[in-house]
């Protein structure tokens, strides 16, 4: 029987709090596992970096995402190389793991458009900012890979237990299970929407079970586990991409994957303001990075000398990238026009150049002093 | 791609009919052209605007949605960020709202926040205007919203001509377009309508009457009353100027300022509410660029600032000939 | 048992489609089923003359109610004083059952604003033309007279199945879930949003179960049959105000009404493109009006000269509701300014000034011609 | 209900903290005044704006709700047309446009649709506009939208006096208003504000600056630059009038066109794309009404035609002392 086929209430776990195996493991190979454990210690300390840029003025505000690790790079395994990515504003790791690279992700931090440039072979759509609006977005793509007969392709879409609230998520949902696109509708339910609990988000017992609203199957995850979280990812992928419906259950899924942020929601957020110290701990026991590196040692795929040759490169891909991004000159005012539209109309090049004039005249120091 | 191909074959069609026959012409060039709305398919739309497309392109390419608007546009994005050219309907203006989010937030954005990896091509098509006696909601002309909105282009065509080949060009923009429909006038009289594909550009303006008194800057429904006003004028010897500006976003400077500098006197008329509506822009352009030229105030004929009422009032709402006529001549003798 | 607390797909019914009695009756005086049995045939009635109106041009654009009669008298009748009403654009029924006068409603529908001012006694919100718009507004209704502890104060709020699938209506049932505000969200399924199918407007079996994604009941009633559609909906206005939660079971539910529109969507819609004169065959067989009369006629509440005095009085009563708006001048230029604020500002002043300058120089015709 | 009732206490505020004050003072005073939205209870705001209001007046009347910004101005609505007086919180006024829809649908017309049986007295509040290098989204500046839309009322004040007495009016007025607040001197400087409940009537600009060269209008976080440019050039021999609209809709028409007759040029400066701002509008009323005091055209310093950039560009975006005090030169020697 599919994971997926139970009740939406019934938390699908594969490693419990300890990393033993407590489910029927994935059909996954050492070496994925060794990598997932490696992006996500790189996830970990990238983010540890960013905030601290963040306090020294280096960076504007910045969402963590630690805590998070294992939803985000448990599910990013899980894609095909045809399926694409549509992130909200918190998933590095994930998008780490689909191929934007670190300093990219740094740079849109750093304020800088080039950031959201994702590579031409990366197919992951840039941040959503406004709650749930991508949910439409990763909708529509899968769609339209339907309609195109492009059969391999699924869309994952990630969002909060927050953006359940939003009208363009019931939308989203309703158009899937109409449309039967190949659509992953993955919720990182972190428990908090800045300082709103979920349980004050909605009144419905799982954010699972509201697919049921939408005709097609939900299911609940530990999204800590990031065992868990591939296996389930992995078969709502299969099911999206199953031969075309009627016939074979080509469906739309959405996977709730119950997890915590430990830290603040930003940068800007203080969470003490809002929350226990007790319930942070309480979730700290089912840390991702611990529970995956006491699975991987007692099956002998990592150990004191492997962990610490991770935990080196990883300080190095971040130092790199922090460089990296840091060099990068700040944008010209031409920038501001760029893009915009495929040609640039003829008030843009008016407004343009009174920049330019204000420039010339002045020095560019007259715009940020 | 433009007049030089036509056969030259017409068809004498209303402006309704130009809407459908210029989706049908894109369609049947380029396979990702799809449409999609409510009531767009079998029914063939509410106003038959897409009047036999789904038996002709079938349930993949003509596609009736679940009613939501958002839905629509936001689905719309993600299908033209994955290469398809979708024409969304929205099924009177007025409910352009829901999707308000999805418009200024992503439809205008995306090229720009991708800095170009997605673009997000697509039209989306609204009736808008009053005059027919309908319902709440169904007359606005908010055209302001969009045209303050960067990276959306806007489009008010007035005639079947303009209304195929502006559709033609918005569906081949790589842009995304907002095209308004000014629905008074979709079936108000017939025009001549080449039966090929043909353009007419986004962004320039048109002369529809020259003159040399007073320049008069209008688009979409607002033609006609303008264009009844003007000729009337004409007999009592006002020779006015009748620019139909055709695009409100971008707008066509160039047209606007080189007939004021002719004119040295200006009447826009538009239906929206004055306070906020394009009458304004328009008229900032002019003194900014002919200042020295002017010789009377530019004057606003405009819907008023109310919401737009139901339609035992709507004739006292909506400009007519009178009003503008009206205006023109305190312009002319200002 | 409540029979709110069932299947969602389990249809409520309490005639069939001979009236003859197939579930438990509710709880109600012979003397308001007669009054129900006379209120649809006014409706009915009203309706007929309102198409008519309209093909002559003495009318606008008209929404026709015929086949959904049960559904609005069943649900209005189940109300009590203090509840109030949000009705989409197709409750004329309803709404005269709550004391709009029918002429004010005829007035609406000729472009008058003044039929929208609904008399001050009358709890019965104005039309509400944006689908699905209406829900919130009854759901914030129902939160304020919960904290300003008008603990005998329900809300209902009619929409139809295609508003299932907008954003607010999501939006307004996972609030009334979250702050349990009395609510009670009445759909009126009649198969067709304009020209598309239910089926096509959601993958979701029923729409009752949809209100299993806010956390509370939703039952399926079917639509057709007034005595079921007064006992859910009297059950569902009684849990909504019961004593304060969490202790009572004061909670929002979601009624699913099944039934059909006869005619067209308005009287700009013509049917026949899209549906067949079968599946109408089919759904007048559950006709309201004929199964009441049957049931009443078997418990000998009406017989032939009752039923023929009913009718003569709704003809008299409606045709003196179309004298009397038809007697109403077209309103003057002042009242598109009157009430936009509730002082009148200058700019209206002067743009009133231009209307009337016209109108002295011109005369009135100059706008209608 | 005026100034003269205060005891003359006052206290040294910032701008956020005079939200704070004015939402404190009305909700003392008003059992029907009540605060919702995303975070602002507990949490008191991400702006701090609603600090401490949870802790005084409880769930009931500090309401934070979920994520849902149709959810919270619709919800609004039903609750004004009951009797309450809702103060919804937006967290950003990038994050309107969900709402845009019971915004200009419902908000703006139940009193008109119900031909005042039914009434919307709520405000809005949501922070505007760019400088404070926050994400996308972040940083937009389109009172246009509002404006334009008749029913409602926009202000958008610039001193922690104005903003708590224009927020008491809005409460207290029986007509929905949007309250934009300018987040980047949310907390750059203090003013005095009177502990006690006054008010600043809506609709009516100040003068910050007498001067006789030139007129220059802004509203909201551009008085700042625009201050320093005008105090600036006071030195250099330029007397130019500084006035602060502080409510956008209505506009002080009177106040405009007064300052404007007295010396005849004109600069309008504000942080929204310059197509179809408001600048538009002022410089047509302007004209309208006192062209013949004119000598030089109206020049708009604006935000460009772009989507707010991150912040890397959003200096280059943002009007700045160096760019008014250009326009205002160049407006002076035209
Ligand atoms: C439409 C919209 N409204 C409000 C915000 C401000 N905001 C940013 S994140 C956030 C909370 C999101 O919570 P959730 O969906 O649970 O995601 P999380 O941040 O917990 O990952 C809010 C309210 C926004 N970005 N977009
Ligand atoms: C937001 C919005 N979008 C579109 C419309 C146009 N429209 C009017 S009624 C209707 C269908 C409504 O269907 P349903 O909700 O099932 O109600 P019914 O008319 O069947 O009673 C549509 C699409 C509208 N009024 N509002
Ligand atoms: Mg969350
Ligand atoms: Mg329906």
């Amino acid at each position: 029987m599919s994971v997926l086929e139970r009740d939406p209430g019934d938390l699908v776990q594969v490693l419990d709090e300890d990393g033993a195996v407590v489910g029927e493991l994935p059909d996954i190979g050492d070496e994925t596992i060794v990598q997932m454990y490696r992006d996500m210690v790189l996830a970990r300390h990238f983010d540890k970096r960013a905030v601290s840029l963040q306090r020294q003025g280096r960076m504007g505000t910045y969402p963590p995402l630690s805590g998070q690790e294992a939803a985000q790079i448990g599910s990013a395994h899980a894609l095909g190389d045809d399926d694409w990515l549509f992130p909200s504003y918190r998933e590095h790791g994930a998008s780490f793991v689909r191929g934007i690279p670190l300093d990219q992700t740094l740079l849109y931090w750093m304020g800088h458009e080039a950031g959201n440039k994702v590579p031409d072979d990366v197919n992951v759509f840039p941040v959503a900012v406004p709650i749930a609006t991508q949910t439409l977005h990763a909708t529509g793509a899968a769609w339209a890979a339907s309609l195109k007969g492009d059969t391999d392709t699924a869309m994952l879409c990630y969002f909060g237990d927050g953006a359940t609230s939003e009208g363009d998520f019931h939308e989203a949902l309703n158009f899937a299970g109409v449309f039967d696109t190949p659509s992953v509708f993955f919720c990182n339910n972190n428990q908090w929407a800045i300082s709103v609990p979920r349980e004050h988000q909605t009144a419905s017992e799982t954010i699972a079970q509201k697919a049921t609203a939408y005709g097609f199957e939900g299911v609940q995850v530990d999204g800590m586990d990031p065992l868990a979280v591939y296996k389930v990812t992995r078969e709502a992928l299969e099911k999206a991409t199953a031969a075309a419906p009627p016939d074979s259950g080509r469906r739309p899924t959405l996977i709730e994957a119950v997890q915590y942020r430990f830290g603040a929601h930003t940068t800007a957020d203080d969470p003490s303001v809002y929350r226990d110290a007790e319930e942070v701990e309480r979730w700290q026991a089912k840390d991702p990075i611990p529970r995956l590196e006491s699975f991987c040692r007692d099956r002998g795929l990592l150990d004191d000398e492997s962990i610490e040759a991770i935990d080196t490169d990883v300080t190095d891909r971040v130092a790199e990238a922090i460089e990296s991004a840091e060099s990068v000159a700040r944008p010209l005012p031409e920038a501001l026009f760029e893009s915009v539209y495929e040609t640039m109309p003829d008030r843009h090049h008016d407004q343009l150049a009174e920049i330019e004039a204000l420039r010339a005249e002045h020095g560019d120091e007259v715009f940020f002093e | 791609m433009s007049t030089q191909e036509t056969t030259g074959q017409t068809q004498s069609l209303t402006l309704v009919q130009a809407v459908r026959d210029g989706l049908y012409t894109e369609m049947s060039a380029d396979e990702d052209v799809i449409v999609m709305g409510e009531d767009v398919g079998k029914n063939g739309g509410v106003f038959r605007a897409t009047e036999g497309l789904w038996e002709q392109f079938g349930d993949d390419r003509v596609i009736d949605t679940p009613l939501a608007e958002s839905g629509i546009v936001g689905t719309a994005v993600g299908m033209a960020a994955y290469g398809l050219k979708p024409v969304p309907e929205i099924q009177f203006s007025g409910f352009m709202y829901p999707a308000f989010d999805q418009i200024v937030s992503h439809v205008a954005r995306l090229r720009n926040r991708s800095r170009g990896r997605f673009t997000c091509p697509m039209v989306i098509r609204a009736p808008y205007g009053g005059g027919i006696r309908a319902p709440e909601h169904h007359s606005e002309s908010k055209e302001a919203f969009y045209a303050h909105e960067a990276g959306l282009k806007v489009v008010m065509p007035s005639t079947p001509y303009d209304t195929k080949g502006l559709l033609i060009s918005a569906i081949r923009d790589p842009d995304p377009v907002i095209f308004l429909e000014p629905k008074l006038i979709y079936r108000a009289f017939r025009g001549d309508v080449p039966e090929d594909e043909y353009t007419v550009p986004i962004g320039e303006a048109t002369t529809r009457r020259e003159g040399s008194d007073v320049s008069v800057f209008t688009y979409g429904a607002m033609t006609r009353p303008t264009m009844e006003a003007v000729e009337e004028l004409a007999e009592e010897g006002i020779d006015a100027e009748m620019i139909d500006l055709r695009t409100v976003s971008p707008l066509d400077r160039e047209a606007i300022v080189e007939s004021f500098k002719k004119t040295g006197r200006a009447v826009v008329v538009n239906e929206a509410p004055k306070t906020g509506s394009l009458a304004g822009e328009i008229t900032a352009i002019i003194q900014e660029e002919a200042l020295l030229y002017q010789e009377a105030p530019v004057n606003r004929v405009s819907g008023f600032d109310v919401p737009y009422p139901l339609y035992a009032l709507e004739d006292y709402y909506l400009p007519n000939a009178a009003r503008i006529t009206k205006a023109i001549t305190e312009t002319v003798e200002f």
